[in-house]
């Protein structure tokens, strides 16, 4: 228990830890006690997140490899590994970039802390978990704490984004589960790894795809996979950006993560389930794609890419092999790199204009952080330099490896790149400043958002220029 | 034949319930039927052999959650429903349920007929000893589930965050 | 006694004017307009010396070898390697950057620091893909080039709808290179299935063990992207609208190096890679590429827009370089890439003097223009040379050019086909000559047309036409100076021995 | 027949109330409709957790435990979800889901 | 002494190209240079040209010479070698060419007096001279090529000379892609004998030198059948048949006479046109072999002359009419050489050259563009020329006497020829009647140096040639100048006021040219002109052309251009169809997504279980 303490609890106790610190701290207000300076609670706050985080990230890394907890109801692995410290690196930007949502909301600063330590650690825990339960629970604390997180914002719009994720969220999960109860009542378990075990050995009828399909749906809506797609790009709008930087990204991570550990284990015997979710696939990153080619709003475009991206990588799942995995979890790792990029600098956008449309994207003109924000878009884009173009290399690799059977999906998958440099150039030709007066907001600047913007422009650019290192790791995961 | 006598004036009560909730205009008494309908529910999980579930289901969402909706009800001055008027993809979703339904009553009526032993589930234990299942359940919270029963009391914690500071 | 060809080093020939963009950008660097230009040309300059020093030591059989581990799981590396078909291409970029930088003083109103900067990228990224020793060293180029290419296009564009014709042959450029890309993939892991090693360079690949079809799947997918930059008929409708709307320094760019890249990737690839399959497409390739020099020599005639005349003629005569190719012979490829670099520099001269005539005019309608030959003698001269050259005069280089070209295809052992397409393709002599020439009397000749061309052409221009005149003289009364040294390629000797 | 119940009245029962607790979702005009709604679907899941939790050889009884963690997280839900809506509708003094359509 | 002038003959080639690059040159950096320096320069290389021709024809008689100078191409066996080879035919051109040459240079420098691009033509006839001589000293096809289209290039560059002028602008233009499509013809015919060379020749390389033209045109025959021989040998021929301005082509002659005068005369009348004669002598071994080949030639170059010599009759301008006579006549060189006469053919290209070149420039003299003249008039000299070209005398009149002499013994060739005879004369005369007389003053002076030295060239043949007697192409000819003389004091715009006169009273006359025959006359000439018009506005081969063009171009718009736009309908409509679909109404997100999953759900499955039930399961 001691080993297991430190293997695999050290990183959710440190994050536990600062929960009840934040909650005790803030709810006895402790800091108007002690401290005069208005902004000093965020700023204690703040630090105290960032310190438990980072010790989670730390905590993480030390864990060993290979190892598996309580019953195997959490497990641990390389890919696990990378991927939970992926997510705290998330967590750690998010909380550096959100002077602006705290700043109207001085006093609830503890909740906001509270609220995304707790699906941070719904988040990691949900990665490692190898059970449907505590899959379930995991996923529901991360969801919980981002319907609050979304509505945090004063005034209208983030209330019924939130009300829609929740709304969504609610319904999926009920497919999730009634899809969990029947695999339970086809193979008398909950455990990933006994579930996959007493598959092999049994044929699976139709009430096993469909059972496969209602617990895809579950995690697919989560991704904003294509019918279930529609409330990304309402609740991104209504979102903040340092949260809309954590949604867009932290359920991304959990659910691929997972679904390559499903799909590795329970259910990948059925041809049906794959074929479903590459159509799937297919159809969200068309539909995302197209949909985003005549959108001005630069949040609503990054939903729509959001979505198309988490249809890359399903696509690419669809057709399970290690190697498509690690390509999916390198993807992933450049993608939530230029991601934050990419929101970092709305961010900054976002002190002056409350709706962010392609012709306000240029209101910052300092060359360093134009050039960054143009890396990251290049990267989304997949064009080289950047990091997505040697992950979209990878994914189409690794199609190709699955057989020549792909192709037609392959070449579908390069018209969709296509269709969508055309926003992506959208975006970048926004970028380039136009001859309007520059308005500066009134508020101080967050003095983290250029320094992270372009620390995630230098990370995206090392990624794409030397990819190989990262890429060996990642097919050293399965 | 007592499982029988309960389960089937319960499993009416619930469609025929559910189906009013939904339909009905005026909200309270959809709360009304929702409120029978949980009650319902909880009655079939003590058929089931779970006590636990059935306590549970009884206290939370014959109570608690009926209160919550009934508070809502009051704060929102909700008025009573205009006529829906279903369009679109719903219509369709309604029909697909309802041939769903169909369907699956179809299927059961055809199985029930040829029950073959290999296809029956069985109940697991047929002495249902409440005490054995008591501690199963507290073994599960206890060491596989425990990181999901701590992550849900933490989840708790958060939710309560979150709702205290603004809902004055 | 000092070795000289010791300072020759591929990756500082293909990133020293990145290096040099890199520093024009930099915030410390003056703002000033005349020094950003001044600097960046000398740049370009010592640039263009640069890759002459490859020439002058060139010596035959020379190879010069430059590569890095880049993904070591999959055998890809960075590396450069510089044979004599590189050799001529890379001198040919230098060459024509060299005019265009030149160019650039009265055509680039703003943005002078980004320009420059950009163009300095742009040279690096096709001269990375003339060098580049591995495929995805090559498609890295490839890629890379839409960047500066779009901003050079879009935004210093002379057209109206600049920024619509970036974005079109942005699209039409990613398209094809996502198909490449495919082809590409999939003829790194057919090697790998094949030799059980994985390997980039191009020059290692080996597929004896993949079928022809197969073959044939991924040349077509590699042809469709290489087609798109080539352009192929019913591929090349960005090409007229981008040539038309971009300045003329980037026109010149665009015609007389970026398209060569097309031509230089099939030579590379298809050719050198895939020739098995190559042998099979062919024919129906020549035949693509008749239609290609035909169709688009009619299609010039019906242009008003001089701009768009002279990218016509780009399509058509892209063609014929494509019709070489496919002959797979030794006189067809020499043929080529003979014209490679004649059409090269022949656009360029042609864009030079749109650009001239559109400076000095402000008009672009053919029927609108008239009696500049009164005006400009100067001009007319360099004009009517370079026009004489386009269409195929002996003693200049265009005529080499298609001479060994059309010999070639007629010589090539492939079909009948090949035959009777370079007998068809002979009428383009007539029509080529027909537009180009609508293009000098309606433009030059006639009274003074309602646009008053108020100056004769100034020194820059005047030093970048009389050395393209002075090349193509060259090229065109004694062409084996440079035929000699394409003839050491051993892509060619691979083509006759498959 | 009809006398002998078995597992599959029940499944049958919970995918009924799954379906209407659906089609609540999709036609319901007013908020609170829904989220009783979607109850009825954890409702319906829960039933079926039960019944597999019973007629299944899984000793450890995970349905059971399964099913009392989603009746908790459903009365969490919802409990949000009305806490958002009356946040919501502070602002738009409305309990039609068709207003709140605004973003 | 003579091998000395053989072998530096090449230095003589060179030198107006050097010329010609000086003076691009010092145009190009504005050197300013003297008009009478750069007319010496010139001068000077045309009178050693004389001198080095002659010397070489001395030397040639006893044998040809022929050295490769450099090679210009070679790949594999593809290999094209830049040479010189000296013969007999090619040193008598030569000397033609410079005898030319000198003349009209002298010419020139007092006709273009006014002219402000003086310099600039200078250097083209300096270029021309050089590709003549790059041209006539070819020892391979390929290099004929090569002078063949650069003397092309100075015939479209000396006709657009005054290009602010439109329609002259428009003509270079004209005589350009006519020049060209023979030149492609040709260029197609050297190609391909290449690859049937390559094909069935035991040689490395083919060079297709002349000297082995009875090799290669044995191998060629051998080895093609009788159809493809004959086209491939007319490919070859076309190049000669454009640019001797020979039927269907022969228009473009019309449209270069808006060159200056004296290049009318040098290029388009004397030494360029006959270049066509020069090819097909040179080509004789590979025409031979092939009847129908040469049958073709005879039938062509008769068809021409007799066609062209009615057109002249028709036409009132000078130029155009000598020009048509220009075709007529190179037609009658071209039956000769098919009939197998090459010395005729050769004598008389040389003595034709003189004469024209002497018509052109006498026209010129008096009507100098750069004067404001009214009305046309003519110098003595041309009727001495008119005498020469119809026949009437000197060495026209041996040249007719010789021709009648070969053709006589085919009955359909002598009335041809007959026929020609007399139009020839009735056009030339009735030049001479039509127009006024004028005297000369001091300014012609220099011209008259060059005309009186052609006339007396002309003159002085009349001796050296053998057939001088009056036969029946003499009193054919007379026969024409009398009825030019009739036709023109008939028609009324006669300005040879009292002759006319008289010949009106004479009522025989009247009578004997009744209104019938008059009337008939007049049919002819319309419908040779309306033949003429037809042919030379091209009018089908426009049409085609225009047509081609025009649906090339709306294929390009609407057929290559349709991916973007359909691309951009699609997505148009797509994206309105997808912004209905965002309704922002949650429940209907729901209510298409859970709809569309059931739908591919249920697809999915039933495609699967079709494909199970009927292949029987897919591994």
């Amino acid at each position: 228990m001691v080993k297991d303490l430190f293997n695999i609890f050290m990183p959710y106790i440190a994050l536990v830890l600062a929960i009840i610190f934040q909650t005790i701290f803030g709810m006895l207000r402790l800091h108007s006690l002690v401290f005069k300076y208005k902004d000093i609670n965020i700023v204690i706050s703040n630090t105290i997140s960032l310190i438990s985080i980072v010790a989670a990230i730390f905590f993480t890394l030390a864990a060993s490899n290979n190892y598996a907890g309580l019953n195997y109801s959490i497990i641990m692995t390389p890919a696990i590994k990378a991927l939970s410290v992926l997510v705290l690196i998330v967590g750690l930007i998010t909380v550096l970039l959100n002077t602006n949502l705290l700043r109207e909301n001085r006093q609830s600063s503890y909740k906001y802390h509270v609220l995304l330590l707790t699906s941070l650690l719904g988040a990691i825990l949900a990665i490692s978990a190898n059970d449907f339960l505590t899959l379930f629970v995991s996923l529901e604390a991360l969801s919980f704490s981002l319907y609050f997180l979304i509505a945090l914002p004063k005034g209208y719009t983030s209330k019924e984004a939130g009300f829609k994720y929740l709304i969504t969220n609610a319904v999926s999960v009920s497919f999730f589960l009634f899809g969990v109860s029947c695999i339970l009542g086809l193979t008398s378990s909950l455990n990933f790894s006994e579930i996959a075990h007493i598959l092999q050995s049994e044929h699976n009828g139709i009430i096993y795809t469909a059972a496969s399909i209602m617990i895809m749906i579950g995690l697919l809506m989560k991704l904003a996979i294509f019918p279930f797609a529609n409330w990304v790009i309402d609740v991104y709008n209504g979102c903040e950006t340092s949260v809309l930087n954590f949604l867009s990204t932290v359920p991304k991570i959990v659910v691929i993560g997972v679904i390559i550990r499903l799909l590795s284990g329970a259910a990948s015997y059925s041809v049906e389930l794959n074929t479903i979710i590459l159509l799937l696939g297919l159809m969200t990153a068309f539909w995302a794609n197209i949909y985003a080619l005549k959108e001005n709003n630069v949040k609503k475009i990054m939903a729509c890419s959001s979505a198309a991206n988490a249809g890359y990588m399903i696509i690419v799942l669809s057709v399970f092999s290690a190697f498509a995995a690690s390509a999916v979890i390198f993807y992933l790792i450049c993608y939530t790199f230029i991601n934050m990029g990419i929101f970092s600098y709305l961010n900054l956008i976002e002190q002056d204009y409350k709706n962010i449309t392609l012709d306000k994207l240029s209101s910052n003109t300092s060359i360093p952080i134009s050039i960054s924000f143009v890396i990251c878009v290049l990267g989304l884009a997949g064009l080289p330099v950047a990091s997505g173009f040697a992950g979209k290399i990878f994914l189409l690799y690794s199609m190709l490896q699955s057989g020549l059977v792909f192709l037609p999906v392959m070449l579908l998958l390069l018209l969709l790149f296509v269709i969508a440099l055309y926003y992506y150039i959208k975006l970048i030709r926004g970028i380039i400043p136009q001859n309007t007066n520059i308005t500066k907001g009134v508020y101080p600047q967050n003095p983290f958002i250029e320094p992270v913007l372009c620390m995630m422009a230098i990370i995206t650019f090392i990624l794409g220029v030397m990819p190989f290192s990262l890429a060996a790791r990642c097919l050293l995961f399965f | 034949m007592t499982q029988a006598l309960v389960f089937y004036p319960t499993a009416l009560i619930i469609m025929v319930f559910s189906i009013i909730a939904i339909l009905s205009k005026k909200i309270v008494y959809s709360l009304i039927c929702a409120i029978l309908v949980f009650m319902a529910s909880g009655v079939i999980f003590y058929v089931l052999g779970a006590e636990y579930n059935a306590v549970i289901q009884l206290t939370i969402y014959g109570l608690a959650v009926p209160v919550l909706l009934a508070m809502a009800i009051m704060f929102t001055d909700v008025k009573n429903e205009k006529r829906a008027i279903i369009t679109g993809a719903r219509r369709y979703i309604i029909l697909t349920s309802v041939v769903l339904i169909i369907m699956a009553l179809v299927y059961l009526v055809a199985i029930g007929v040829n029950i073959t032993p290999e296809h029956t589930f069985s109940p697991a234990n047929t002495n249902l000893n409440h005490f054995r299942i008591f501690d199963a359940i507290t073994d599960g919270f206890f060491s596989t589930y425990l990181a999901a029963f701590e992550l849900f009391s933490l989840l708790l914690l958060a939710v309560v965050a979150g709702v205290s500071d603004n809902a004055k | 006694m000092f070795d000289f060809s010791n300072i020759l080093s591929l990756p500082v020939l293909v990133f020293m004017p990145l290096v040099f963009g890199i520093i024009i950008v930099l915030p410390f660097f003056p703002n000033n307009d005349i020094t950003i230009r001044r600097f960046a040309k000398g740049c370009i300059v010592f640039q263009l010396i640069y890759s002459l020093l490859f020439w002058i030591f060139y010596d035959k059989g020379f190879i010069s070898v430059y590569s890095l581990d880049w993904i070591k799981t999959l055998g890809i590396k960075f590396g450069f390697v510089m044979d004599e078909l590189a050799l001529v291409v890379s001198i040919l970029t230098t060459v024509i950057f060299t005019f265009a930088a030149v160019m650039s003083k009265l055509h680039i109103k703003h943005g002078h620091k980004y320009y420059y900067a950009l163009l300095l990228f742009f040279e690096t990224t096709i001269l990375g893909i003339f060098n580049a020793a591995d495929i995805f060293t090559f498609f890295l180029f490839w890629e890379l080039e839409l960047v500066p290419a779009y901003f050079l296009i879009g935004y210093w564009g002379e057209g109206s709808n600049a920024k619509k014709s970036a974005m079109k042959f942005i699209l039409y450029t990613f398209i094809g290179s996502l198909f490449m890309l495919v082809g590409l993939i999939m003829l790194h892991y057919f090697n790998f299935l094949s030799s059980g090693s994985m390997n980039g360079q191009i020059d290692m690949y080996n597929l004896d063990k993949v079928g022809t079809n197969l073959q044939i799947l991924i040349s077509v997918l590699l042809l469709i992207g290489f087609g798109v930059k080539l352009p192929v008929v019913p591929i090349h409708t960005w090409l007229p609208d981008a040539h038309t709307d971009a300045a003329t320094p980037v026109s010149m760019i665009l015609a007389g190096v970026l398209l060569k890249t097309g031509g230089y990737a099939i030579i590379r690839f298809n050719l050198q890679v895939l020739p098995e399959a190559f042998q099979i497409i062919a024919p129906i390739l020549a035949i693509l590429a008749l239609i290609n020099i035909i169709y688009t020599a009619l299609v010039a005639y019906a242009q008003v827009d001089i701009k768009r005349i002279v990218a016509y003629s780009s399509i058509s005569n892209m063609g014929l370089i494509l019709l070489g190719i496919c002959s797979m012979n030794i006189i067809g490829l020499t043929g080529s890439i003979f014209h490679i670099v004649a059409h090269g520099i022949i656009t360029a001269g042609l864009f030079v003097i749109c650009g001239i005539i559109l400076l000095r005019c402000r008009e672009r309608d053919i029927n609108k223009l008239g009696g500049i030959a009164a005006n400009m003698p100067r001009l007319f001269g360099f004009a009517t040379v370079i026009i004489l050259a386009s269409i195929g005069l002996p003693s200049l280089a265009g005529f080499i050019g298609e001479v060994i070209t059309i010999t070639g295809a007629l010589a090539s052992d492939l079909s009948n086909t090949m035959k009777l397409t370079a007998l068809l393709a002979l009428p383009v002599l007539i029509v080529s000559s027909c537009y180009m020439l609508k293009f000098l009397h309606q433009g030059f000749f006639g009274a003074q047309g309602e646009c008053n061309p108020s100056a004769d052409i100034a020194n820059h221009e005047f030093l970048v036409l009389i050395a393209i005149v002075v090349i193509l003289l060259i090229l065109g009364c004694f062409p084996a100076s440079l035929i000699n040294i394409i003839q050491n390629l051993n892509i060619i000797d691979g083509a006759v021995a498959w | 027949m009809l006398s002998n119940i078995t597992i599959y009245h029940y499944l049958l029962l919970a995918f009924i109330l799954f379906m209407t607790g659906l089609c609540g979702v999709v036609v319901s005009k007013n908020v609170i409709k829904i989220l009783i709604s979607i109850e009825f679907m954890l409702t319906g899941v829960n039933i079926n957790f039960t019944a597999f939790g019973l007629y299944c050889k899984n000793l450890a009884f995970d349905g059971y435990i399964f099913a009392l963690f989603c009746i908790a997280i459903g009365a969490v839900e919802l409990a949000i979800a009305l806490y958002i809506f009356y946040a919501m509708y502070r602002e738009k003094q409305t309990s039609e889901i068709e207003d709140y359509g605004d973003v | 002494m003579s091998e000395f002038f053989r072998d530096n003959i090449v230095w003589i080639i060179l030198y107006p190209l050097w010329v010609f690059l000086l003076i691009g040159a010092a145009r190009l950096f504005a050197v300013r240079m003297s008009k009478k320096l750069l007319t010496s320069i010139t001068l000077l290389g045309s009178s050693f040209g004389i001198i080095f021709a002659g010397g070489t024809l001395v030397n040639t008689i006893q044998g040809g010479a022929s050295e490769i100078l450099f090679t210009f191409i070679k790949v594999q066996n593809f290999l094209l070698q830049i040479g010189i080879s000296i013969d007999t035919l090619s040193a008598v051109y030569l000397l033609l060419l410079f005898i030319i040459s000198f003349f009209i240079q002298l010419y020139s420098s007092s006709y273009m007096r006014q002219e402000p691009k003086y310099y600039r033509f200078f250097a083209y006839l300096n270029l021309f001279n050089f590709s003549m001589g790059l041209l006539l000293v070819s020892p391979n096809l390929f290099q004929m090529y090569l002078g063949w289209e650069l003397v092309g290039l100075v015939s479209y560059l000396l006709v657009g000379f005054q290009y602010i002028n439109p329609l002259k602008s428009i003509a270079s233009v004209k005589v350009f892609i006519i020049n060209r499509i023979g030149d492609t013809a040709f260029l197609a015919g050297i190609l391909s004998l290449i690859y049937i060379m390559w094909t069935y020749s035991s040689a490395q390389f083919v060079t297709l030198d002349f000297s082995d033209f009875n090799l290669i045109s044995s191998v060629a025959y051998a080895h093609t059948n009788n159809v493809t021989y004959f086209i491939l040998c007319l490919l070859l021929f076309f190049g000669a048949m454009v640019k001797s301005a020979q039927f269907p082509f022969h228009t473009w002659l019309q449209d270069a006479m808006n060159a200056p005068t004296p290049i009318s005369a040098l290029i388009h009348s004397a030494t360029m046109v006959a270049a066509g004669v020069f090819l097909t002598i040179k080509l004789l071994p590979l025409f031979t072999l092939s009847r129908e080949v040469l049958i073709f030639i005879v039938i062509l170059g008769m068809f021409t002359a007799l066609f062209c010599s009615l057109c002249a009759i028709c036409q009132d301008n000078v130029k155009s009419v000598l020009a048509y006579s220009t075709s007529a006549n190179l037609g009658l060189m071209l039956a000769a050489v098919g009939y197998g006469n090459i010395d005729l053919a050769v004598v008389f290209l040389i003595v034709h050259g003189f004469i024209k070149a002497a018509l052109f420039l006498s026209y010129g003299m008096i009507n100098n563009e750069y004067c404001d003249k009214r009305q046309i008039e003519l110098s003595p000299s041309f009727i001495v020329g008119a005498f020469a070209l119809s026949g009437l005398a000197f060495a026209g009149l041996n040249c007719k006497e010789l021709f009648y002499d070969t053709f006589s013994q085919n009955v359909f060739l002598t009335i041809e020829f007959m026929l020609v005879t007399f139009m020839c004369a009735v056009y030339i005369f009735r030049l001479c009647c039509k127009y006024p007389f004028t005297k000369l003053n001091r300014f012609h002076f220099v011209e008259q140096i060059s005309v009186w030295s052609f006339l007396l060239i002309v003159i002085a043949a009349t001796f050296f040639i053998n057939g001088s007697q009056l036969g029946f192409p003499f009193w054919a000819a007379f026969a024409g100048a009398i009825t030019a003389f009739v036709i023109t004091i008939k028609s009324k715009d006669s300005l040879l006021g009292s002759v006319t006169r008289i010949c009106k009273e004479g009522f025989f006359i009247d009578r004997f040219y009744s209104r019938n025959i008059y009337s008939i006359y007049g049919k002819i000439a319309n419908l040779v002109n309306k033949i003429e018009t037809f042919i030379s506005n091209n009018k089908i081969l426009f049409k085609i052309a225009k047509y081609l063009v025009k649906t090339a171009w709306r294929i390009e718009k609407y057929i290559f251009e349709l991916p973007v736009s359909f691309c951009i309908l699609c997505t148009r409509f797509a994206s309105k169809e997808l912004e209905i679909a965002q309704t922002r109404n949650i429940q209907t997100y729901i209510a298409y997504g859970a709809l569309i999953i059931g739908i591919i759900f249920t697809a999915v499955m039933l495609t699967y279980s079709f494909i199970i039930n009927t292949l029987g399961g897919i591994g």
